[in-house]
């Protein structure tokens, strides 16, 4: 059996997420811009033989959608978007995020890309899982310094869903509607460890286990057909995970 | 409607103007923004429909901009736009953050001639609490307490984009990216950079009429072969990634993208005009 | 996506279903009103997206009909639908009477996901008066007093029409009939007939994508050569106007009606039926 | 010179009517469904080389739009429609009209197809010219039974446009915004003929003029020019009025 990659434990993680039989059926999975490892667990899925819809919107050609880019939010506004991912620059334990920056507003300590949807897909979305590989003290914060999109909204307003869990590149949070939860660490890491590289609070139970590592068959998919989908749409990816190209393949093909 | 040059377009658009303009990967106009860094346009109001990308970044580290009202400033892969992150550090230029439904919508209601539309979610979003022009009022039709998001009107006084194809009549054919046609009729003028004019009338022709926007919308026309890149186009090109990539670290420094500058946009006039 | 015949799709819409039905010349799916009708549908709540035509006027006529929304019940030249004017007259069904583009507003309002959407015009109409689900509310962006219009938004349970082909994923083509795309989307289920399935998939052909409504709308889909028929579709088949002509002037008899039914409807199963 | 028929006359008048140096100028002018002799007013001013964009709705193929149905009412919302035209089965001394029907509401008496998208576009769009070529005391009304578009609004209510004039079978009405004037009569008509068939409230100013005939230059497009424009879209009307048909100039064609 080869190592496995990082990454793929991440994405065989994230596919487990998104089967969650406790939580809303993901009938409809979106992913967003430069998203390889959320894609991955969606096509591991697919590739697996799951009833799944995946639209991922970082496509030039073919893609999900013939009404612009419009459409996935008009989507999400009617609810026919299942699951979606986000991952943030700083994220809290009220699973706020902060696509915004640090410092004054709007970022004027450093200053990230900006909230793209995920103001509207947070509330919109029944399940989202967030995706940060980075995990540390300055990604993992006690209180944002800005919130594109809240983790908890007021009564009032209506809300159809919220974060389902956290995955780091040391562990898995899951999020209840109010805080965070350690639900597995991945190997290499401790408890201690996570406490140490985590600024935000969360609630560590007793019987923490380890991040399961992918099946041989999941790995055998991920090398081989899920491998194959992404090439065209995340080369760099692809070529640093399983050492693979687009050129290699069209060659292959012909 | 008779094709004009490139430079010609870039005259129309004055000084201050409120511009709007596509993401990286749908029919950006990036020879024509390099026509307006070489016409020196200042001040100008962009709107990033619904996100900003290469053709934003350049034009900010030109001194062309004023104000950015966008969802995000990114070179995708190749991360935050460095002039753009650069000129909000230095307070150079002013951000206004907004989400892309917020954007998408607001150019809807321009397009349908209303104040305002309606949105839900963003409710409890800093963006939300540092746009004074957003409005929260509680839904009319609903029995219990249900705020909800109104955004108004957005109607930029000029939209910017490269299409395929456009015939003598002014119709271009933007396929599937119809966002694009959303921000087009929602801006007072359109000037459109195309691969080629073809012969025939779109709008006669039924396979391609679905992906036209009208000619009644479009205020001039320019031929401009690879118009798009380092922006792909379609099935036409693919995107320059590379090149993307490297501008992405050259224009880190102020040095880098003055060179960057000199090298690929003020003398490459000859290249871009048709 | 496989394929059902049309029975099958009759069977879907249930009676008293909040039923969305394109105009004559926006791809009508007349042999599916054939189809229901030979069910015997009953309580259907019609929705004219924004008028209605020939297939309103024949479910009206067999009796297959409570409500109707609408912005006319037309048969073109050929005048007011007689089976919808006599409906009228001897009140046995319930018209509610709407403005074309009240009817795309509250669609694009469901499209949307929002509660409803405003919209100029209207106040001062009788239409408008007769509508207390609608509502006017003082525009909140305005300095001055500003009334304007909000409509609720608009759900059909179905939208059925008849597209010109559809891939195995369920993905149909429209064409430039893009308001076809709104009331598809904003329906909760899509019942759609086509002349033709095609090979490959519609959203990964540039040229096609633009007229597609994509499969994540469509609930079932059945193969009708001439499905549009009497109306046309797009390029493919004009109207028969002359049959359409024939049907007004029958039609303003009960007996003549049902005769016209006999012959044309219940007899022509096997004719329709893919 | 031959006969000219009373269809050509108020296709001229209606051109002339679009002319009107007094009122918002022209550009871009729609012509509704079912249209024919405003339609053929409007060819007839760009065949005479005005710059005059025409939108037909009536076209199964071809057509000015690539939105639908809705782009019509899209770009009257915005005011990039200059000019339409409206009918009625009864039309009022304060140009409001009723596409509705007659009796209670909604037309047990008679029904009328409905109000098509007139509530809106009489409104949004700067000018409409009503046109109805039945000029009887029973669609020329005091008061319509029900108001389909109203021709005056609120001073609160935001309001492009009104009605500039009501062109009937019989005459020509100018509208000021608050009431009708006569403005010409046709051949064969007189103020009495006039006023015994109207029964909406009008002024008669002491000079009312006869309504000008076509020239001969205007019918020499009417009969080709502009007839083979309309063939497609209008073969009965065309039949009717010009005794040309679809199927022989298709024949002639090749």
């Amino acid at each position: 059996m080869t190592t496995i990659a990082p990454q793929e434990r991440l994405i065989a993680t994230i596919a487990r997420l998104i089967l969650d039989p406790s939580a809303h059926p993901a009938r409809h999975v979106a992913v967003g811009m430069a998203s390889p490892i959320p894609a991955a667990a969606c096509w591991l899925l697919k590739k697996s033989g799951h009833d799944i819809r995946i639209s991922l919107l970082q496509r030039q050609t073919g893609g999900p959608f013939s009404e612009g880019g419009r459409e996935l939010f008009d989507l999400a506004g009617q609810g026919r978007i299942d699951l979606f991912f986000l991952g943030g620059g700083q994220i809290d334990s009220e699973a706020n995020i902060n696509m915004i920056g640090t410092g004054e507003w709007p970022g004027t300590e450093f200053r990230f890309p900006g909230s793209f949807g995920s103001a509207f897909m947070y509330m919109t979305v029944p399940r989202t899982i967030l995706f940060r590989e980075e995990h540390t003290n300055r990604v993992l914060v006690e209180r944002v310094d800005h919130i594109s999109a809240n983790g908890i909204s007021d009564r009032a307003v209506i809300r159809r869903g919220r974060a389902q869990a956290l995955v780091t590149g040391r562990c898995v949070f899951n999020f209840d509607g109010n805080r965070f939860t350690l639900a597995s660490i991945h190997p290499g890491e401790t408890i201690e460890s996570i406490d140490a590289n985590t600024a935000m609070s969360y609630l560590t139970p007793p019987d923490v286990g380890m991040t399961l590592d992918p099946t041989e068959a999941e790995l055998g998919l991920l090398r081989g057909a899920v491998c194959d989908e992404m090439l065209s749409t995340y080369p760099d990816f692809c070529q640093r995970v399983w050492g693979r190209s687009l050129q290699e393949a069209e060659k292959a093909a012909n | 409607m008779a094709p004009q040059n490139l430079d010609a377009l870039a005259a129309m658009i004055p000084d201050g103007a409120l511009l709007a303009l596509p993401p990286d990967d749908s029919l950006a106009p990036n020879a024509l923004i390099r026509a307006l860094i070489r016409r020196n346009v200042r001040n100008l109001r962009l709107i990033g429909v619904p996100t900003s990308g290469f053709g934003t970044d350049l034009l900010i580290g030109a001194g062309c901009v004023a104000t950015v009202e966008t969802s995000a400033a990114t070179l995708g892969e190749a991360g935050t736009g460095p002039r753009f992150a650069a000129a909000v550090r230095a307070g150079s230029i002013r951000v206004i953050d907004a989400t892309c439904p917020a954007i998408h919508t607001a150019l809807q209601a321009a397009e349908k001639g209303v104040p305002f539309m309606p949105l839900r979610g963003v409710l409890g979003s800093d963006v939300m609490n540092h746009r004074p022009d957003w409005h929260v009022m509680a839904n009319p039709f609903a029995a219990d307490d249900d705020p909800i998001l109104l955004l108004p009107a957005l109607t930029p006084d000029f939209a910017a984009f490269h299409a395929s194809c456009a015939d003598s009549e002014g119709n271009v054919w933007v396929g599937r990216r119809r966002e694009l046609a959303t921000m087009a009729h929602a801006s007072r003028a359109n000037v459109v950079t195309v691969e080629r004019i073809v012969p025939g009338r779109l709008l006669d022709d039924e396979t391609m009429a679905p992906g036209v926007i009208s000619g009644v919308y479009i205020r001039a026309i320019a031929v401009a072969e690879r118009g798009a890149w380092p922006g792909g186009l379609l099935d036409e090109y693919e995107a320059d990634r590379a090149h993307i990539a490297d501008y992405a670290r050259i224009a880190r420094s102020d040095g880098g993208f003055a060179e960057y500058l000199a090298r690929h946009v003020q003398h490459t006039a000859n290249q871009d005009a048709a």
